[in-house]
């Protein structure tokens, strides 16, 4: 393989080099603000860096480019103590200033680019912009002094500062945001066009600065940030590789074509191993459900009805012979490793004697539900819908329920039919942002409007008040016990979906790779890896 | 066929014309255009042709290919279009008629065509051939006189009885054409339009079909118009006999009266051409050789359509007047201004170099890139 | 061989095979080359077998194809699927299904893909097809004008697209798809047909005769355009069973696997196609096959109904 | 001696899994330099195929020829396939029917005429196209000059025509084969190209072959006719002699059967019954036996062998009679 | 001819006119959409309307259409939502393009050079055991479908033997970029081992998507071949005197030339449709791959200008095969 930089090594065998990662897609932009995707993400982690970051391997939160922070009694003020010595690519300082920059180019956001669609995990996790339209958590900044920003909210949150470890909340130069008109985003046609500060003048403080992104090849390309202030960057060159197809990407990893690349199928994992590669398996930090939509099917609005659904259906099974090494049922909407978990919530294991003589007393012995499942996409959560879907089918139908199979493309019908209530049954989940039980629950029953149409339920607006009282509350503790006490009354008295499981996803590396740490938020850095 | 002349000749008949044809004209548009069609020009196939046929007569029409014999003849019966003119037929206007008259009338003009396996259709038996007429016009009264009626046919035109179940592969050239002419008997016409029925016959089969077509005639008191090339079929046949060059009528004349004393110098010059098999004669023949070819119907000369390559050509009226078909002799006519000065010697013919023509392209090659809007891709 | 370049230049030169019929009837003579031809009869062979199979596998498939047997020896995790057994000769799908049952009943479906395909194809084309060439004017110029816009798009291509314009993909959806692209073929076929038939000599003869214009269409046009049209759906179950795999592969086929269906078979056992190649070629063989089988039929009647070729 | 000597020349076609089929069966005849030969007969009747014969030009497979063709001592059907392309050409030149088809259409007439002069003359492209231009304007093609660069669909049918005789006789071969060179064209045109082959052999002294159904151009053209049915020669004679006294029934019959132009009108054709597919094996009997109005036994049992009637050849066992003709004809 | 140019290119334009209101209209039919893409996951009723006013979605169809062709006619089909997000549709047009036009023109020349000896050869040898053997062997070509065949090439020689590259265009990452077809780049610019590279990343595919056109154009030339030995030309010339090598050339293979031309044109429709799975293997960044891609992630914007530019490009590589079939067939020339 003519990879002509790698001459380049000076014969350590440890720094230099170009590693060429096989993606799965292609980067929406460079500017991380506006994204929502993995994509995007993984390039911009490489590029930047946000005051807080994640403990490498783990989804809990650790000083980045703010040393340490504090916070007032009343949780609404944080002070941040910022590193030193830190410069933006363009050789601009990166101080106290330039933080409130940031934050008030976030908070400032005008026109389209206010668009759910644009900034979404500002409006996700901040609400509204500088404009007053819509309550904000976010009140203002101070740079106190060079490097001591405060920033005011406007409510509590649990979420608060682990939210700022999202990639999108980036510390980005302002200089370079000014000079490339950052946030010039116009909504055209039936998209949204984006300034050449995304295109192509991303400008942060990581490891690795913007190279080019060669369409025609399909290759996005960053080198080695010299002045890097953290440890010193060994590879000289970093390449992702777009490859959309799967096996694709595990046939150029064996063709020597890349050197290592994202979301292996779980198939392949013992396979890729016995060959010599090292598959990084993270640490599941997401949830696959089978989502029940009580709207249409009154019997459904019957507990044990979607009891009887989750006794009946045979997830040890599903686990062990559809989802990758690692995957575990699950018994609660968050994984293990979130606060709030606990293990003293009602199991449903496998019974179908159980499950048809709770369809019986619920007097729904005939059901005809329609299940819906995604065509044509795998998350990590769910990697082969397909498969997962006649496991369950073939087990529903075994306690007496018939199911109508319906199957639509993701973005050609299923989340819009699934967000509007067309589906009984379908497969649904979710990967968590930070390691906050609130980007859990709020995400499926935060409001009685749901997917669930928990709405239907008359506990529906009550789940949804006590998660919202849960993430308010500002002691550490008391929070905790709240969201326990949520957990265990959504598995045993509201089961509103049933948990199917936690399935770690995966990244292959060839064995010549070192330094990467694969990360349950997919938050791996490139900035310690070593190639040879 | 001497009876039927004579028959025809009896001035006693009362409307003693059963096809009158008055300045009948197809012209078929040549359309081309960049996004609709233009018409941009036409093929003048049949170009104002004026002609009677008597009542169980047999009138001949001879001429070039492409000289628009078929056509006429298909317009003659409606089946195309006239461009104007008009065609009567025993004292109805055809071209008043529309759908279903026209249809009923259509039992009483029949058509014999030239290739006798492409006019039939290859799946239909000889039966279902023959009846399809009769049934179309209401003749089939019954299982056992339609078949009575079928024997009656075939055996007219010299099939075993046998052919009923047969399809038409399975017959000869000859049989073929005497399944065709079967077909037109079928219903009972008056009239009878032959298109070149014997020219794609091997000449042994030929004379049987020539034989077949003047026995019928007398048996039936059928009229016929026959169309063909070939003079001599022609001339062995008709009583009439009318000679088309490139649309119009250049001469019409008793078919005896043609081969003995041609007036127009198209009709000289044809039937110089055609070889006699009699050495003798061939070694005496004086030809007069046409330079050059017939010029494209879409593209006519002007004035006589025939100067071009007239040896007798003029320096007047030739290029500039189109003769009308004139009486110059009883019952013989002739579109030539010099018709008389050329009958009595007083325009002696000069040599005609051949003048070169643009091709119809058209005609001869099939080149499917689309000639119309119709044909986009 | 018809000069121009265009898709309807080729359809027209096949359509225009349906007229000159100097000579020995159409039919019979073409059996008579056809019979003694090998090629022809192989292809004949591979399809009767083919139909024989479909029309008994429910009877001689060993297991239920949709039920998942052997569930409990697949374990995507370690990329096991179950082996071969007593009672599973070709062993167990990525789901537990006994894979040889599969494969025996999969040729129902795609036998079903292919014959639905060709006849939605056949008919839609027919019909328009008909309207255009018997009733002519402006009937004729829209129904080819549609044709045209549809014949500028790469058929397989808009087979994908159509495929794509599916909200609910299935079984359905995939023959739609794939038919649909035969349509504007068989319209302009069978309008290219119809036109030389209409000016053909037996036509003329129906028409002087006296014959009413309906069963001029019905009893002379159609039947006698038929030739080329046969020729064509023959190649076209064989590109429909293709082209019903390549949707499969792009996701745009049946999602829904319950029912086997080789395209479909093929189509989802690509990313295992390393570890387990069985599962991929198998299908793929069978395709191969039958559509093979269609196009040596196909390709051989194309020839026997040249008249070129006939003497 | 004779220019070109045909002897038992025999064709036989044998297409896979069909019987072998024979379409030229033992026919021998002479051309004397300068003469002009006819061959007439019905279509099937195997005209094409010995031409193609006496040429080397029919399919190496699929088709056997026996007997010897001499041309000028040389046996053709000896000749290896490119001593063969020597001659063609070159001493034999030929015409085929449709003119149209028998032009490249994408190659001009002038290159198409000009090849065979590069060819067998060595001339070079620039001199053979000058001389084609030649050729053409010999042959009666107005403004030549610019015909050459013309493609054959520019041209009219008589011209193609025109152009392919240009082409045959461009090296002045000294026998020309004409394989019905007039029936694709009007009268008018047939009469021009017939009598500009009658031309051209007379100026050149080249030997003719003149293959046709046309009894009439036969009569016009040819020093000597032989009758072809069924693959055979069945009579053959001086032109005059034949036409005056056909004495084998079949070419009787068809002289009867053609309406001619210049016999009394409302005479009766005479047609020969049946038809050519009625014909039988020569094997062992009279292939025209069972359409002939003569036959006897003897015909459907033995094999008529060729012989002189004076110098007439014929092939028959019992022709009809020069007086008997008249009177034949009344009875039937 | 001129006419006729201007007339056909005319028609394309019409063609793809109702082409475009045909794909906007049914693909806005359609459930998901740039919503959905825009949104994913997160979306909620409320973001999702509010998106929809935003991007004037809630318009009537016709209003949407007639902006659509506003914008269209500036060049701006809009932005992909699934393939290359963030990038526009004629930007992603223009950097695939040219490497589907580089592969198709690999496939085609494979196609070509053994599809024609291979044709002249079986069509001279009629019947014999070669001619039988090549022609179930190129129905067979027919018969196997694309995709699988990629899947074979790729799987036996990228990753078993390991000879030749699996995927994209280029290994070489510093390679100068001047048409956007990489061989042409490397030779261009002299950088022989970034040509080569690309030239090895081509193979494969190309041969994937070479099998049917060159199945195809094997048949039409024996078919054209045997045509022609059949025509009263070619005896002509054989009773010429020709020799047979001048036979061959001047007579035979011009004339039959001609449906071939023809053939390779109709061969564009199977390119393109053939580049959709063979790129899509070989993870081949060209239009093929955006397709793929496009209906799997029902990338509306994208779709749309890549199914009206295949009907274009098939629309003017069929013109351009009808007017140099002009240069070879004089009879349409001079019309
Ligand atoms: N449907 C048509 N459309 C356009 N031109 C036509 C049509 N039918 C005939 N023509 C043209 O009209 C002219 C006369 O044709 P027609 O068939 O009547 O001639 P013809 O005398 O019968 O010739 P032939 O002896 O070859 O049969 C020819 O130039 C022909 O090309
Ligand atoms: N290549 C061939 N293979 C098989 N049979 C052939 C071949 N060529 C000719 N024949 C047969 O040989 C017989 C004589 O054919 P030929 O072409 O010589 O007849 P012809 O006298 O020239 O007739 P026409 O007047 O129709 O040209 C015919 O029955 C024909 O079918
Ligand atoms: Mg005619
Ligand atoms: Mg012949």
């Amino acid at each position: 393989q003519s990879q002509r930089s790698a001459d380049t090594s000076n014969g350590s065998g440890k720094v230099g080099g170009t590693l060429t990662f096989g993606a799965a897609g292609a980067p929406k932009l460079f500017d991380p603000f506006y994204a929502t995707d993995g994509e995007t993400f993984r390039v911009a982690r490489q590029m930047f860096q946000g005051l807080v970051g994640f403990k490498p391997g783990t989804a809990q939160a650790q000083p980045d480019l703010a040393e340490k922070w504090d916070s007032s009694p009343d949780g609404k003020t944080w002070t941040f103590a910022l590193k030193t010595g830190v410069k933006f690519h363009d050789g601009t300082d990166f101080n106290a200033d330039a933080v409130c920059a940031n934050f008030n180019r976030w908070y400032g956001q005008k026109g389209a680019a206010q668009s759910d669609a644009v900034s979404q995990y500002w409006v996700d996790n901040f609400g509204g912009f500088s404009d007053g339209a819509k309550p904000s958590l976010y009140k203002s900044c101070t740079a106190k002094d060079a490097k001591t920003a405060v920033i005011e909210l406007t409510a509590v949150t649990s979420k608060f500062p682990d939210v700022l470890g999202l990639p999108s909340f980036v510390m980005q130069s302002p200089t370079a945001m000014k000079k490339y008109d950052a946030d010039n985003v116009t909504a055209q046609g039936d998209s949204f066009t984006y300034p050449s500060y995304a295109l192509e003048h991303p400008t942060g403080t990581g490891p690795f600065k913007f190279g080019k992104y060669d369409k025609a090849n399909n290759t996005v390309e960053l080198v080695k940030n010299d002045d890097y202030a953290g440890d010193k960057v060994k590879l000289d060159k970093l390449v992702f590789k777009i490859i959309p197809n799967e096996t694709a990407r595990k046939q150029a990893l064996q063709a020597g074509d890349i050197d290592g690349y994202d979301f292996p199928n779980a198939a392949d994992w013992d396979q890729l191993k016995k060959a010599g590669f090292n598959v990084a398996i993270r640490p599941a930090f997401n949830i696959l459900y089978l989502g029940i939509n009580q709207k249409n099917v009154p019997q459904l609005r019957d507990l044990k009805v979607r009891q009887a659904i989750a006794y009946g259906i045979n997830r040890e099974q599903l686990v062990k012979s559809q989802l990758p090494e690692g995957a575990k049922v699950a018994d609660e909407f968050i994984p293990d490793t979130v606060t709030g978990y606990t293990p003293d919530v009602q199991k449903y294991n496998y019974d179908p004697e159980k499950a048809k003589s709770l369809l019986k007393e619920a007097g729904a012995t005939d059901l005809t539900l329609n299940f819906w499942w995604p065509s044509e996409v795998t998350r990590p959560y769910m990697p082969s819908p397909k498969d997962i879907f006649g496991a369950l089918s073939a087990d529903l139908a075994k306690i007496g329920i018939k199911t109508n199979a319906v199957t639509k493309p993701w973005n050609g019908g299923y989340i819009d039919g699934i967000d509007q209530a067309q589906a009984d049954l379908f497969l649904f989940g979710w990967t968590g942002d930070f390691n906050t039980p609130d980007n859990f629950l709020a995400q499926f029953f935060g409001a009685p409007d749901n997917r669930l149409t928990t709405g239907a339920s008359p506990w529906g607006q009550s789940l949804a008040d006590s998660i919202k009282a849960a993430d308010a509350e500002p002691n550490k503790d008391k929070r905790t016990q709240l969201y326990q006490d949520i957990n265990k009354k959504v598995m045993g008295e509201y089961l509103p979906a049933v948990p199917v499981s936690h399935s770690p996803p995966a990244l292959v590396l060839k064995s010549d790779i070192k330094g990467l740490v694969p990360s349950p938020l997919t938050d791996e850095r490139f900035g310690s890896v070593s190639k040879g | 066929m001497t009876s039927a002349t004579e028959q025809a000749a009896d001035p006693s008949t009362v409307d003693e014309s059963l096809v009158s044809v008055h300045d009948l004209k197809v012209h078929f548009p040549i359309k081309r255009g960049v996004i609709l069609d233009r018409t941009v020009g036409y093929v003048y196939a049949v170009d104002g042709v004026d002609l009677s046929i008597r009542r169980g007569e047999t009138y001949g029409l001879v001429g070039e290919s492409g000289c628009g014999k078929t056509t006429f003849g298909r317009a003659l019966l409606r089946l195309v279009e006239p461009t104007s003119g008009r065609a009567v037929f025993d004292g109805t206007d055809l071209s008043t008629l529309r759908g279903e008259s026209l249809r009923l009338m259509r039992r009483r003009m029949q058509m014999v065509f030239q290739d006798p396996m492409s006019s039939l259709d290859p799946r239909q038996s000889v039966e279902s051939i023959l009846v399809e007429g009769m049934r179309a016009h209401g003749l089939d009264e019954g299982t056992e006189s339609t078949g009575k009626r079928l024997r009656e046919l075939l055996s007219a035109v010299g099939l075993a009885s046998t052919s009923l179940r047969k399809y038409p592969h399975e017959f000869s050239g000859g049989q073929r054409q005497r399944i065709g002419i079967a077909r037109a008997l079928a219903v009972k016409p008056d009239l009878i339009v032959a298109d070149e029925p014997v020219s794609a016959l091997d000449v042994s089969v030929q004379a049987q079909v020539v034989n077949l077509l003047e026995d019928l005639q007398q048996e039936f008191g059928l009229t016929y118009l026959v169309i063909a090339h070939d003079l001599a079929v022609v001339r062995h046949i008709s009583d009439r006999i009318g000679v088309m060059y490139l649309g119009g009528m250049v001469e019409e004349a008793d078919s005896d009266d043609l081969y003995a004393e041609p007036l127009h110098p198209y009709t000289r010059a044809l039937l110089s051409a055609i070889p006699v098999p009699d050495p003798e004669i061939e070694d005496r023949r004086e030809r007069i050789l046409l330079a050059g070819d017939l010029p494209s119907p879409a593209n006519p000369p002007t004035g006589c359509r025939f100067h071009t390559r007239c040896p007798w050509r003029q320096a007047e009226r030739c290029d500039t007047e189109r003769p009308v078909l004139r009486e110059i002799l009883p019952g013989h006519k002739a579109a030539c201004h010099y018709a008389e000065e050329i009958r009595e010697g007083r325009i002696l013919p000069h040599e005609v170099r051949a003048e070169v023509i643009a091709t119809d392209l058209s005609s001869d090659i099939e080149i499917s890139t689309p000639a119309s809007v119709t044909e986009i891709v | 061989m018809a000069l121009g370049a265009t898709k309807k230049d080729r359809i027209d030169a096949l359509a225009k095979s349906s007229v000159d019929d100097s000579g020995v009837s159409l039919a019979a003579s073409a059996w008579r080359r056809l019979r003694r031809n090998p090629v022809f009869l192989v292809g004949l062979g591979i399809t009767l077998l083919f139909v024989l199979v479909a029309a008994i596998s429910p009877l001689i498939a060993p297991h239920d194809p949709s039920a998942r047997d052997l569930i409990d020896q697949v374990v995507k995790a370690r990329n096991e699927i179950p082996p071969a057994q007593p009672g599973h000769p070709l062993g167990g799908d990525l789901q537990g299904r006994d894979f040889f049952s599969r494969l025996l009943v999969g040729s129902q479906q795609t036998l079903m893909v292919g014959v639905l395909a060709t006849l939605f194809g056949l008919t839609g084309g027919l019909v328009l097809g008909t309207l255009a060439g018997a009733i002519g004017g402006w009937v004729d110029s829209l129904v080819m004008r549609i044709v045209d816009v549809m014949l500028s798009i790469p058929s397989l291509l808009l087979a994908f697209s159509i495929g794509a314009l599916f909200a609910h993909p299935n079984q359905f959806t995939v023959i739609i798809a794939v038919a649909t692209v035969q349509i504007p073929i068989f319209a302009r076929l069978l309008r290219g047909s119809m036109l030389a038939q209409r000016g053909s000599d037996h036509v003329l003869a129906a028409r002087s005769l006296g014959v009413k214009p309906g069963q001029i269409v019905f009893r002379h046009m159609v039947p006698n355009s038929l030739g080329p049209v046969i020729v064509q759906s023959t190649l076209v179950l064989a590109t429909s069973i293709i082209d019903a795999a390549a949707l499969s592969f792009l996701g745009l086929g049946n999602p829904n696997d319950a029912i086997p269906e080789w395209g479909q078979m093929l189509g989802t056992s690509q990313e295992v196609l390393d570890s387990h190649p069985a599962l991929s070629f198998w299908p793929a063989a069978c395709i191969i096959i039958v559509a093979l089988g269609f196009t040596l039929m196909g390709e051989s009647l194309r020839d026997a109904l040249d008249p070129k070729n006939r003497r | 001696m004779a220019l070109l000597e045909v002897r038992d020349l025999t064709v036989v076609f044998q297409r896979r899994g069909e019987q072998p089929f024979t379409a030229v069966d033992g026919v021998s005849f002479d051309v004397e330099p300068g003469q002009t030969v006819g061959l007439v007969g019905e279509s099937g009747c195997g005209k094409s195929v010995t031409s193609l014969a006496i040429m080397g030009l029919l399919p190496k497979r699929g088709a056997t020829v026996t007997g010897s063709v001499k041309f000028e001592d040389t046996d053709l059907l000896r000749l290896s396939g490119n001593q063969m392309r020597d001659r063609r050409g070159r001493d034999l030149g030929m015409v085929f029917q449709d003119p149209l088809s028998s032009l490249n259409p994408v190659i001009t007439i002038g290159v198409q005429v000009a090849e065979v002069l590069e060819r067998h003359q060595g001339m070079s492209r620039k001199k053979a196209l000058t001389e084609a231009a030649g050729l053409l304007d010999k042959v009666g093609i107005p403004d030549p000059n610019r015909r050459i660069s013309e493609y054959p669909h520019q041209l009219s049918g008589g011209m193609r025509q025109r152009a392919l005789i240009a082409m045959a006789l461009a090296c002045k071969p000294r026998l020309l084969i004409a394989d019905e060179p007039t029936t694709a064209l009007d009268v008018t045109i047939q009469a021009q190209i017939l009598s500009l082959l009658k031309g051209l052999v007379q100026d050149t002294g080249t030997a003719l072959i003149m293959i046709t159904h046309d009894l009439g151009v036969v009569a016009g053209l040819c020093d000597e006719v032989n009758v072809l049915y069924g693959g055979r020669v069945v009579e053959r004679a001086e032109r005059h002699e034949l036409f005056a006294e056909p004495r084998h029934p079949y070419t009787h019959g068809l002289l009867a059967s053609i309406p001619r132009l210049d016999a009394p009108r409302g005479e009766r054709l005479m047609p020969i019954t049946g038809s050519v597919s009625d014909n039988i094996p020569w094997d062992s009997a009279c292939a025209f036996a069972p359409r002939c109005p003569n036959a006897l036994d003897v015909c459907r049992e033995v094999t008529p062998e060729q012989e002189w009637r004076g110098s007439r050849l014929l092939r028959c066992h019992n022709p009809v009679q020069p007086a008997a003709a008249e009177t034949e004809e009344a009875s039937v | 001819m001129l006419r006729y140019t201007v007339r056909r290119l005319l028609q394309m334009v019409v063609v793809l006119l109702v082409l475009s209101l045909l794909v906007f209209a049914w693909l806005r039919a359609l459930p998901g959409g740039p919503v959905s893409a825009l949104l994913g996951e997160r979306a909620t009723p409320e973001s999702r309307h509010d998106l929809i006013v935003q991007l004037g979605l809630d318009q009537p169809i016709f209003v949407q259409y007639l902006k659509f062709l506003g914008r269209a006619l500036t060049g701006n089909f809009g932005t992909s939502n699934g393939v290359q997000p963030g990038t526009t549709a004629m930007d992603l047009f223009l950097t695939r393009f040219p490497a589907t036009i580089e592969l198709s023109v690999f496939a085609i020349i494979i196609a070509v050079v053994f599809g024609i000896p291979l044709g002249y050869m079986a069509a001279k040898r009629r019947g014999g055991w070669f001619d039988n053997a090549t022609v179930i062997g190129s129905l067979v070509g027919i018969a196997v479908p694309v995709f699988f065949l990629a899947f074979l090439l790729k799987y036996i020689f990228a990753v078993k033997l390991g000879v030749l590259p699996s995927d994209s265009r280029q290994s070489v990452t510093d390679a100068t970029r001047v048409t956007g077809f990489f061989v042409l780049d490397g030779i261009i610019t002299q950088e022989w081992d970034a040509a080569w590279d690309a030239f090895r990343h081509l193979i494969l595919p190309a041969i994937a998507l070479g099998t049917i056109p060159f199945a195809v154009v094997f048949r039409i030339t024996r078919a054209a071949v045997l045509d022609v030995l059949d025509e009263d030309y070619v005896r002509t010339a054989e009773s010429k005197g020709l020799t047979a090598q001048l036979i061959r050339r001047r007579h035979v293979l011009r004339n039959a030339m001609l449906p071939v031309v023809t053939t390779i044109g109709l061969q564009t429709g199977a390119l393109l449709a053939g580049a959709v799975l063979t790129e899509n293997v070989f993870a081949f960044p060209g239009v093929g791959q955006a397709l793929a891609l496009g209906f799997e992630r029902r990338d509306y914007p994208v779709l749309q200008l890549l199914i009206m530019m295949a009907a274009m490009v098939y629309v003017v590589v069929n013109l351009l095969v009808d007017l140099s079939y002009a240069l070879i067939d004089p009879r349409i020339r001079t019309r």
